[in-house]
Order: C-alpha cells, then structure tokens, then sequence
C-alpha cells in the first residue's frame, strides 16, 4: 500500500531474502504474480528492470562493489537517469556530494568502499536505495523500498535516522518492504507485517494491534521466551586476563573473565569493542597487549591463529562467509580443518563420521556431510561454524555477532551451546551490537567508547534498556564537551 | 583524499618514470642511434598489433574472462584476410568487415559456451583456439600466404604521419575508444561490476551473461581487427603468427595494471607496458646484445615493474 | 682473379638456370629390390608446407614403385617424432626417414632402439655435406647449405659492387646453419670491404625477437644494406622491420629456401633474391638415397639436388602464385625414371 | 545421497567413458596397429613428462595460483642436466639433486615475490618463465646439447615393465603421491583451503603464504623432475622443449578438473585427461590424417568433454 512500511519476518531460510531476489529479477519464481500499484507485472522481471516499476533495494550483502569507488557504487544500476554513451563524473561527484550532505553522511565519492566501516558500506547502500526510489517518483511511479536486513551494521543512532528517513519516504507515499530478526524494529517502524515460514505466508498482522509474543511465536511456530538465562556466578579467579590490548581503534584496555562466565562487550559502532575478539585471536594484528590464560602469559602482537588455537582459545567471526566457511567445500572439510593440524594419513571415514554427529548434535540441516557449505542457509552455516570451533573444547571463546542474520529459534540453541561451554568452565567473550542477546547469557558487559571501556554493567543491571542508556550517555557526553 | 596524494600519482606514473629512466639509460650510451625520431617512429609503429591484441584481452580481463583464444582468431582472420584478398581477389571493403565477423563469430562462440556452459573461460578459449588454428592450417593449406593487396598495406604501415606509420595511431585510437567506453560509459561500469563482484552486479540490474558475452565479442573483433592489420604489416599470413603473441599481451595487460588507474586493466596502461617492453628490447638490440639478453630484460623488467609499483603503494592486497 | 665481383658474378650465374640432372649413383631396380619393404618418413613438421610437401612427393612415388610408405603426421613437437619412432618400431617398417629437421639428436635412445629393431635409421636434408651423420643414425643425405651460404653471400657481392653491409640472421640449434654460415663467412672472406654481423635468433622466438632485432640493428648501424634470413621463412618478420624502419630502398633482402611465399615476395619487390630448391627433386632423391641403402647399394652422401637463384629477372618461372616445384625443369623426372629403371 | 547417485558417477567417470569410446572408434578403424599393446605402451611412455608438468601445475592452481613458469624450468633443468652431464661430466647422483634444486629456487623465487609483493601469480610466473628462457639459451648458447649419458635414458625409458618405459610408472607414482597428499595429509587440506577459502584457512591456523610458498617449490621441483625426463627421454636438451607443454598441461589440468574429483584439480583426473588427448591425436596421426585435423580434434575434444561434463552435473556453476 502507499505509504506503508510494511514488515517481513520468518526464521532463518524462510524465504525473505528469496521473495526480495524474485522481485528484483535475480532470481525467476516457479509461479505466482506480483501486482505494483495496481498493475499487473510480469514474472520473471528481466534483470535490470524491476526499477522501471519503481522498486529500489538494500540488499542483504548490501550489494556493494569493494574494488570500486563510494561514486561507482553509487550510480551503478541507476539506468534511469545516466545516459549510457556519457557519464559526466564530475557532475555525478557534485550531486553525489549534495546528496550525502543531505542526509548528513561522511562519506566522499572517491573513497575505495573496502576502506570504509561496515556502517558506512550500509549507509551508502541505503542512501542509494533511497535516492533511486526518489528517482522512481519523480517519474511518476509509486515507488517501492526494500530493505533486507539494512540494522544489523547499524548502531542505534543510524537506526533512528533510518526510520526518520522511512518515515518521511512514507509521508509522501513511498511503500516499504522492510526485513529484519529484531522484532522490537518492527513493532516500531512498521505498520503491517507479514511473517513467512518455509516460504509460506503464516499471516499478516497489524502491527499496532498486535503482541510481540504473537509476532515470535508466529515466525518460530512455538513460544520462545527472550529471559534472562544466566544467574550470577560466584566470584572466583579470572581465567582469562587481558592487559593493555591496543588495536587499531581500542586503546590500553584491560578485561578479565572468569571460568564459565560470558562477558559481554558492546559500544556503539566505531567504538572498537568488535575489534577485541579478533585481536585476541591473532586475526588482526595487535599493537600491544598480554594475555593470560590457564597459567601461561602469550604476547597478543606476536600472537597468530595457530598460537590462538594451541592455547585454546576459538574466534567466531561476523564475516561468515568470508572467514567462517568455505562455500566451495564440503561440510566435512569445512569442520574439520581445525583438527586436523598437520597431519599426515587422514581417516576419511573418521571424519565424516564425526562431522556427521557434529551435524545431529548442533542440529544443522543438512543432507549429508558432504555437501558444499553453500547450499547451507545461513543459519545453519553458522551452527556450523560454531559447532566446528566448540568440539575444540576451547577455554576460551571470542564471538563477533554470534548472530547476525540468525532467526530466534536459531539464536537459542547457540546460546545453548554456549551455556554448556561454560558449564564446562570455559570462559567467552562476545561482542554485539544487539543489547538483547546480552540481556539474555551476558554475566557482565563491558561498554566500550572511542576505544575504551566506558562503563561496566553486572548481574541484574545488564538490561537493554541498561545498555542503551550506558551507550548513548557517552555520545551525550561529548556532545556536551 | 588519496585522488591527489604523492605516492597515488608515484603509483599510477611510476612506469612511465621507469621507461623514461630506460630511455635516457638507452639514450646515454647511444644517443647518436637511440635518442633519434627515426628510432621511436620505429619503436611506435612496430607493435601496433601487439597493442591491439592487449587491447582486446582486458575487456573480457575486466569482466572476469581469460580470453586465450584471440591470438588465434588474429592467425585465422589474418588468413582468411590474405586469402580473400590475394587469392580470391575479393575486394577489400568486402575482406574487412567478413574478417571482423569472423572474429565476432568467434567471440560468440566463447561467450556462448562459457556462459550457458558455466565453464571456466580459461579451457573454454584454450580449446576454441586450438580449434581455430586447425581451420587456419586448413583453409590456408598450412602455407605461408603472400601476396597481399598494396592497398592493404598502404593504409597499415606505408602510409606514414610525423614519421610513424598509421596502424600507431588505429591502435592509440582504439586505445582512446577503450579507454572512454570503460570509463565513461554504463557498459564500463557494467563491465567492471561483472567481473569484481558477479553477484553485486547482478543485484544492482546488471544483466552479467550478455556483459560477459559482449566482451567475448569485442575481444573477438579487436582479435580480428589486429589479424588484418598482422596481415597488413607483414603483407602475408602465416598459421603461427598470433601463437607468439599470447604471453606478451597477458604480460602487458598485467603490468599495465599496475599504472594510470592501478587495480584495473586499463588501456593507456596497457599501451605504455607495451612500449615500455618494446623499448628494452629495441634499445638491448640497438646496443648490440645478444638475444638471450632480450629474455632476461623481458622477464625481468616485468617482474620489478610490478614488484616496484606494489612497493610504491604500500604492498596493497589487490584483485589482481 | 681477384676481382670478387667478378668471382660472384660467375658463381651466381651458374646457380640462375634451370638445373640439370646429376645421377647419385648407379641404376638400380627399384621395384624389384623394394618389393615388400617400407618406408616411414616423420617430416620435422607436418605443418611446415616445405616439409609437408616433400613427404606427400615421397608418398606419391612409393604408390609408383608399389612398396609401402607411411608419413606419420606431427606438428612439430618431439614427444610426436618419438612416438612416430616407436610406432614405425612398432609395426614392421624397414626405414625411418627423418626428414628436413626432425633432429635425431633429439631422441637418440629411440634411435637405437629402432637399430636394435633392425630398421634403418636416416636423415633426410638435414646437414650440410661436410657434417657427419648425427646421432648415430645409418645414413645421412645431405644438401649442399655450403654452397647456399656461398650464394646468398655472392649475390650481395654483386648487387653491391663489393660493398655489402649485411645482417644476417641464423637459428643456431639448426643443423643446418653451420653449414649455411661457413658458407657466407667464407664468400665475404674474399671481399676486402664487405662487412657482417651475425645474430642468433633462436626458432622458437622468431615471432617475438626477429623483428625488433632487426629495427634495433639498422638503426645502430644505418649502413646495413643487405638482411640475409638464412631460412627464407624468416622473412615474414624481417620485411615489416624493414618497411617500419623506414629502410625499403636502402636495405634488400636476400634469402635461402624458396618457399612459394618468399618467391611470391620477390615479385612484389619485397625480398630480392631466394635460392630454392625443387621439392619434387628433393623426395625424389631422398628416396633414391633411403632405396639404396635398403637395396644394400653404395650410400649417398651428396644427393645432387640443384640449387637455383630466383630474382625478379626468373620469377615467373615459378608460377604465380608460387609453385614449390616450379622453375626448375623436368629433366629430374626422367632421369629418375631410367635410374630406377622403371621404363623397361 | 549426493555421492553414489547414478549422474554423480557419471559425471565423474564421463571422460574415461569417452575416452573408452575413442579407443574403441580408433580400434575398429585399425585393429591391427591401433589395437596393440606396443601402441599403447608408446602412448603411455611418451607423455609421462606432459603428466608430470600436470601434476605440477594442479598444486599451484588448488592453492590458486597460476605456474606458467614451469615449461622454463623444465627447459632449463633439462638444459643444466644435459650440461652438466655431457659436457662437464658431473656424476648423475650429483647431476639429479642439483637439477631439482634448481626447480626448487625457482619455486622459492616465485613463491616470494608472489607473496611477499602481493602480485598476481600470472605475472610473476610469466617474468620468470621468460627470464629462465634468457638463462636457459645463455647456458646453451642456443644449441641442442646430446650426448647424455645412458645411464639416465636407461632409467627413463630404455627399462621397461609390460613394454612400457619406466617414466611412466614414475609419473603414475607421482600422481599416486599427490593423489594421496591432496586428499588424505592435512597439507593437502591446508591447500585447499588456501585456494577456496583463504580467511578461513587463515582463521584457522593455517599459514596460508607457507602453503602457498610450498605448492610453488613443489611446482618447481615437479618441473625439474620433468626436465630430467625429459633429457632422458630425448637424450638431449633443446631451449624450446617445455614450450610445447604449457598450454596443453593447463588444458589438461582443467578437463581434468571435470571428472574423478569433479570441481577439483585432482591428479587422476588430470593423468586421465592427458591421455585422453593424447590417444586422439595419435589414434589422428596413425590413421593418417592431416595435422590440421589433430587441432580440430584437440580443441573440439576439449571443449566438448566439458560441456558434456556440464550438462551431466546440471551446469552446475563452479569456482572452476
Ligand atoms: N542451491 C540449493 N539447492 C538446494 N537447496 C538449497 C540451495 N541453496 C540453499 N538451499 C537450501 O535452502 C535453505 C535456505 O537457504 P537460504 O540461504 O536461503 O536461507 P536463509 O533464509 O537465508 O537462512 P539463514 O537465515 O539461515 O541465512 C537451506 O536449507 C538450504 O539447504
Ligand atoms: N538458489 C536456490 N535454490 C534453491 N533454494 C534456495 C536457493 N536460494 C535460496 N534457497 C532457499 O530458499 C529459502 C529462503 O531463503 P531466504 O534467503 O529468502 O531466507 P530469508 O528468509 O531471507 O532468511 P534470512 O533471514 O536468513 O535472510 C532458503 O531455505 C534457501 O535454502
Ligand atoms: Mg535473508
Ligand atoms: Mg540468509
């Protein structure tokens, strides 16, 4: 409808990111018929096309071009308003400049887009979207948004601005289709919402009348309680201690976590609490920093993966699909390469076999254990890559986003397994830009701010609510300065 | 703003300042021989072919395509070109654009396979050129032909302007065609968005098989096009022409990817990597060395070129 | 007589006519003494039309002589000539031919393995005369390079009243090159002020080097007046160096093979001289040599196959476009006939 | 069950199928000289250097990277064995170790630059490859060297087990190696992931610039191998005799990326595919037919085998 923002929900692998493919022409639908302002389309949309009915996407991956340049990913697809013989870049520089200090983003049009944040990949990918479905109206078609997931990179500030944004798309008419796992975004921005299951439609409710229960236990097909599921722990000897870790943005930060504690680390984006894990797992390099763990002291600099994994220490990363799997390769090579050290007669067998129980006991949906990663949905790539890391038995876990795209019955048997990991004592620390998943198994959650820890928050005090008012007071903090 | 930065413009110019280094080198112990405009019209009007070559392969390099079959296509449109003209007396405004079709054809004929196939284009080409060079031993009888029309040769290396003979400047034209399509036209954007990042051109309306297809095509015409001018410069053809001129380009367009616009196949690149190459050579010849001497400049040169250039931009991780 | 213009002059003049027909030896029966055998030619390359040819001729013949002959088809690649080695070992041919460049330096174990089969092992217009043969094999029939070189280098002499600056070009790995070199090094011996310089163009890089070697040497050394290709193949790369350096009046090209396109050349005005020699001749007399030594008949070292300059003045002798086997008269034909007394 | 489906195994035996096919076309049409088992044991013993420079090329192109230097390093090698026996006369057991030290460099030299500068592999391997050809016709002076001694021809193909010459058994037992170090080391693992899933592998312990490094030593080792072969096949060094081999080994690593292993580089694979080739062309050349038609055979075969490969998985799209 005009003007609506209208929600799409389901579980991992319900269909969402698929629905918006077919409408954007990648992929070609078995049946069905899509009607846009009252016109009957064509289905298949030839690639390319689905513009001319309006439509404008942010796609899940955002859809951008790394090698190319912030003006190149800009005015790609916009075959509208470029005349193919000419491109007049210093135009195109001008109006792209106007347009991002319209919407008040730092970004410049010469910029290569892997040297940006990953904040400011998704802005660029919003404000093009945007732009485009402005283009569309100004030609006097309705205009159609859709956004797969565009918060998950965002920090809650850019959300606010996003849905500001929306609001005012929607004010002059524009319609929204609007992807996300956070329930709390939808019950706030959206105004009718559509859950899908195995790629069926389960319902669509008003979201203004409708309970967030109702909305959970239509996307997982069961009621799922969002409690709080640790307790506190007795104070006992740190396991793990960090001391003066330095990184490209964190600066001199000391933590400690103790066994079978989670620690939660958070911040808003740029803060640099992300940047932790992949330091203390030797995936970036640190600039300085000591870590002791189990009795023996490593020097984080000098730490690379194999010393990482030698003192037990396992990291989860966000990119999974560049750093958790290998696409290409099949489930058993993909889960059991950290086992396999440098060894010199491999049983096959013997790996299948265990892949195969890797695969029963963190229920990943598989057909056999040698399939390609990629036919994987992303959820159970993640299950995957998680149950890979924990048959380690590692003393210590590092996790960036643990759960990024991963649906609400997913999420809970990941932090299951993380439960039990510190059942068994060992310690993990998990970085998240998701103030929910810290309400639900963070002990403890360090608050980070322009590369340091701000503030820390213990046992009851670590709500969302909590965290968000720890987060924004130190934005307000230097807004007063 | 790295646009404008000392070590961006080190980077994108650094081979033209090693070449000019080779000139004055060159020039300091020959500068009777070496320093004179009838050495560099030489040096300028030799490799026109080469340069086309190189031209053709970056555009389906850039779209993420090996195309080994050009140099093929080039042995085979030089045959038939010399055989229409010289044997067949078939008029040249009727050989030109029947040797481009070959070529067109050709490029079809990869494209097609390698896109609805899904087969790396790399054995694709590979087996479409060993394919082509039996239709060239065929249709030319595994014979050298001679005998080509004068005119052909007029208007390919007779023809002279500032000394330099005029398949130079076709090969600097379409070095500047190239040059504007993939930088200032959608195509090019099409073009660069195929082959980096399939899946986000196709996301962002790009209709990736017929970007893919269509740069098999133009590689084939301009295969087809240094065919005939092959033809016009040597004013024969013969069935292994083009083999020898596979690695060169693949070298050119390499280490042309190292200057102009770093990261990215580009054509003035690639016109200066081949002059650059061609101007060791000539110089070691003019200086008398022996033709071991030329392999060691070539392998070498290429090597510290791209070596010197990622030393200038900091040992960026590149795609390429 | 010491006059080297002069000394050239004649010594062109007795290569410009059609040749006559030498006998290598004595009559033999061919029919009779080769009833039965058969012969296996591997040409250096089945793509080179000069090769190819020769092969095809020595086919033709074998079907009039009624003895089995096989050509076994190669581009040129060794790992083919040693598979066409084991499979004549194989399959009960007499003779292996090697023919025109197929180097049996590059395969001895397969040449004595054939030996050891008890088939005969030749080349075939591979060496000059005064080099043995290589390799171990039975035979060699040879060509006489010497003499080409000698000619290449006189017809310079002549053109240039004594004063030849001249680049010549050689492939070193050929067998035949040293041959063809003594040749014109001793011609531009007796020519006080003609100058050379040799340059060693490997065969595998005549595409890439040949043509910016030669652009590099005439501009160092402007004074260049005569290129000399000594494998007329070689022109291909050589005139367009010339035409780019802006040189095609100053500098002529003089060359050795006479392959129909280099002939072709020569009527346009790009190459000035080709010494050549008759394809048809050559299988003839390779197989007459390759005859004999199955007949247990003396060998045949020097196969008398004739040389003749080609220049604009007896081109169209050759047909046009070129013909390998033109301009060189018939009389071979006959008198092969008779030496293998096939008339009676 | 993906594994023991009908189309699976078809799609991993089809090249044996077709392979099966041609020798039976070939034998119906000449049983008597084609259908021998002396035929056949010079097929297998004349490529076992073509085999031996697959496999080399396979290790580098699962790590992805191109080798296009390893033709100059069996150039070379084969060159410096042949000197070094026939001329200097260096004992063999001294003459072996140093040839595939040589191979070794090479690799080392690749592997760095490749690595430490962060270039792309095809250039690099392209420099040095030419650069080996300088060495390779210094060394040589440009000759062909013979005269090497008999004990190594009889080690490579004089010595024969049911008539074939013993190279290729070497060349069996070297895939045979790979063969077990690609799948069942964690080396081979390592490469792998090296290849297809660089961070992850990294993320994982493994040191992926060491994996990398090492394929290109075994490259260049693999290829010094092949050079010593080669002189003992031959019994001489030439400086063009890798040249022939480059194109057709990447032609053959590719199809035979097609089948056993299919989507993989894998060694069966890759001895099938040459073999594969090679029996057509010499089933062409014992009927008699005109080279031309070999190259018509050559590329269409392989463009062929894998489209039909292709359409057998369903045109599956492939990394390769
Ligand atoms: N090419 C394929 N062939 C068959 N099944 C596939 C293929 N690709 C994906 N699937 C299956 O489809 C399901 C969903 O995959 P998809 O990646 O779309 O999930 P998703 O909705 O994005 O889930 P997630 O939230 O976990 O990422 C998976 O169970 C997967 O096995
Ligand atoms: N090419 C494909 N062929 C077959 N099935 C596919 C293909 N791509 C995706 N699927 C399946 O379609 C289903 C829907 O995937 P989709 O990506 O739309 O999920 P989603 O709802 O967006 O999930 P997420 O929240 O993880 O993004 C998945 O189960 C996936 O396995
Ligand atoms: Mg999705
Ligand atoms: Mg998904």
């Amino acid at each position: 409808m005009p003007g609506e923002v209208h929600g799409l929900l389901g579980s991992n692998g319900s269909g969402k990111s698929t629905l918006i493919k077919v409408l954007s022409g990648f992929h070609a639908p078995d049946e069905g018929e899509l009607r846009i302002d009252g016109r009957d389309i064509a289905l298949p949309i030839p690639l390319g096309r689905s513009e001319t009915h309006g439509l404008a996407f942010v796609h899940q991956n955002l859809g951008l071009l790394h090698d190319a340049t912030v003006l190149e990913n800009l005015i790609a697809g916009d075959h509208e308003r470029l005349r193919p013989w000419w491109i007049d870049w210093r135009a195109e520089a001008e109006r792209a400049r106007k347009l991002f200090a319209e919407h008040h983003l730092d970004l410049a049009p010469d910029d290569i887009v892997a040297d940006l944040s990953p904040v400011k990949r998704a802005q660029l990918a919003i404000v093009r979207a945007a732009d485009r479905v402005r283009e569309h109206r100004e030609h006097g078609a309705p205009g159609v948004l859709v956004l797969d997931e565009p918060t998950p990179f965002l920090p809650q500030e850019d959300v606010r601005d996003l849905f500001a944004m929306m609001r005012r798309l929607t004010a002059n008419g524009v319609a929204i289709i609007f992807v996300s796992h956070d329930i709390d975004e939808v019950m706030e921005v959206t105004d009718r919402c559509t859950v899908l299951r195995d790629g069926h439609v389960i319902g669509t409710f008003d979201t203004a009348v409708t309970e967030r229960s109702a909305l959970v236990e239509a996307i997982v097909g069961r009621a799922v309680s969002v409690d709080r599921r640790v307790s506190p722990l007795p104070a006992a000897a740190p396991a793990v201690e960090v001391r003066d870790l330095s990184g490209e943005i964190v600066e001199g930060i000391s933590l400690s976590v103790q066994p079978g504690e989670i620690l939660g680390l958070t911040g808003l984006i740029g803060s640099g609490y992300d940047e932790v894990p992949a330091l203390l797992a030797g995936a970036q390099r640190a600039t300085a920093g000591q870590l002791k763990l189990g009795g023996r002291s490593l020097d984080v600099p000098t730490l690379d993966p194999a010393d990482a994994m030698a003192a037990r220490i396992v990291f989860i990363p966000a990119d999974r699909q560049r750093a958790g799997i290998a696409p290409d390769l099949s489930l058993t090579e993909n889960a059991m390469l950290p086992l396999i050290g440098g060894r010199l007669a491999l049983n096959k067998r013997r790996l299948r076999k265990d892949t195969g129980e890797l695969i029963r006991r963190y229920s990943v949906k598989a057909s056999s254990s040698e399939q390609a990663a990629s036919e994987l949905s992303g959820g159970n790539q993640q299950k995957l890559v998680l149950g890979k890391w924990l048959q380690l038995r590692p003393q210590l876990v590092l996790l960036d986003e643990p759960t990024q795209g991963i649906d609400v019955g997913a999420r809970q048997e990941i932090y299951d397994r993380l439960l039990e990991v510190c059942a068994d004592g060992g310690a993990v620390i998990c970085a998240t830009s998701e103030f929910e998943q810290l309400e639900i198994i963070a002990h403890r959650v360090l608050i980070f701010d322009r590369g340091r820890i701000q503030s820390e928050l213990k046992g009851q005090d670590v709500t969302k609510s909590a965290i968000a008012q720890a987060c924004y007071k130190a934005v307000e903090t230097h807004a007063a300065e | 703003m790295r646009q404008s930065s000392l070590t961006y413009q080190l980077e994108r110019f650094g081979l033209v300042v090693v070449w000019l280094a080779f000139i004055a080198l060159f020039g300091v112990l020959r500068p009777d021989t070496f320093l004179t405009w009838s050495n560099f019209s030489t040096i300028f009007g030799s490799e026109a072919v080469l340069v086309i070559v190189t031209l053709g392969i970056i555009i389906p390099l850039t779209a993420g395509d090996f195309d080994l079959s050009i140099a093929q296509t080039l042995t085979l449109v030089s045959m038939a070109t010399a055989l229409l003209d010289a044997r067949l007396d078939v008029p040249l405004w009727l050989v030109l654009p029947i040797g481009l079709g070959i070529g067109a054809l050709v490029g079809v004929v990869n494209g097609a396979i390698t896109i609805y196939f899904r087969v790396h284009s790399l054995i694709v080409t590979l087996g479409v050129g060993t394919f082509l060079h039996g239709i060239t031993l065929f249709i030319g009888n595994s014979q050298t032909i001679s005998g080509v029309s004068p005119a052909l040769m007029e208007w390919v290396i007779i023809q002279r302007y500032f000394g330099i003979p005029v398949a130079f400047y076709y090969a600097i034209g379409l070095a500047a065609v190239i040059w504007y399509m993939m930088g200032y036209t959608a195509f090019g954007q099409q073009l660069l968005f195929t082959g980096r990042g399939r899946e986000v051109g196709r996301l962002s309306g790009v209709s990736v098989g017929r970007v893919r297809l269509t740069a098999f095509v133009m590689s084939g015409v301009l295969g087809a096009l240094a065919g005939i001018l092959y033809t016009g410069t040597t004013g024969s053809a013969n069935p292994s022409s083009g083999t020898y001129l596979l690695l060169p380009a693949f070298a050119a367009a390499f280490l042309g990817a190292t200057c102009i616009r770093p990261g990215r196949f580009n054509p003035w690149g690639s016109v200066i990597a081949v002059y650059f190459l061609v101007t060791g050579i000539n110089g070691l010849s003019v200086l008398g060395f022996r033709t071991f001497v030329q392999d060691l400049f070539y392998g070498g040169a290429l090597v510290l070129a791209v070596m010197v250039s990622q030393l200038v931009s900091g040992r960026k991780e590149r795609a390429l | 007589q010491d006059d080297p213009v002069a000394a050239a002059r004649a010594n062109i003049e007795a290569y410009s006519d059609i040749p006559e027909f030498t006998a290598p030896g004595e009559p033999f029966d061919a029919r009779a003494c080769m009833e039965g055998k058969s012969i296996m030619t591997i040409p250096a390359s089945s793509a080179i039309p000069f090769v190819k040819t020769i092969a095809d001729h020595k086919g033709e013949l074998a079907e009039q002589l009624g003895f089995e002959h096989a050509q076994w088809e190669n581009q040129g690649n060794p790992t083919q000539w040693i598979q066409g080695m084991e499979h004549a070992g194989n399959n009960d041919f007499d003779l292996i031919s090697l023919l025109a460049g197929a180097d049996p330096r590059f395969f001895e174990p397969q040449v004595k393995a054939a030996q050891e089969k008890g088939l005969k092992v030749v080349t075939s217009h591979l060496t000059g005369l005064e080099i043995p043969a290589p390799a171990g094999v039975d035979a060699n029939t040879a060509i006489d390079y010497k003499q080409a070189g000698k000619l290449m280098a006189d017809w310079t002499i002549v053109q240039t009243e004594a004063q030849t600056n001249a680049l010549i070009i050689v492939s070193e790995e050929a067998l035949s090159t040293d041959s063809l070199v003594d040749g014109l090094t001793e011609a531009f011996e007796k020519c006080p002020d003609c100058t050379y310089e040799i340059v060693n163009v490997p065969i595998v890089d005549w595409a890439t080097r040949i043509q910016p070697t030669v652009q590099g040497k005439l501009q160092a050394n402007p004074d260049i007046n005569y290129v000399i290709p000594i494998y007329d193949s070689m022109s291909t790369f050589v005139t367009p160096a010339i035409a780019i350096s802006g040189k095609r009046d100053s500098v002529k090209v003089a060359t050795f093979n006479g392959t129909p396109f280099v002939l072709d050349l020569i009527r346009e005005g790009t190459v000035e001289m080709d010494i050549g020699e008759n394809l048809d001749w050559i299988a003839h007399a390779m197989l007459d040599a390759e005859m004999r030594l199955l007949c247990d008949l003396e060998p045949i070292v020097d196969s008398k196959v004739p040389l003749r300059v080609f220049s604009a003045e007896n081109i169209d002798e050759v047909g046009n476009p070129a013909e390998a086997s033109e301009g060189y008269g018939d009389a071979y034909v006959a008198g092969y006939r008779a030496l293998w007394m096939l008339d009676e």
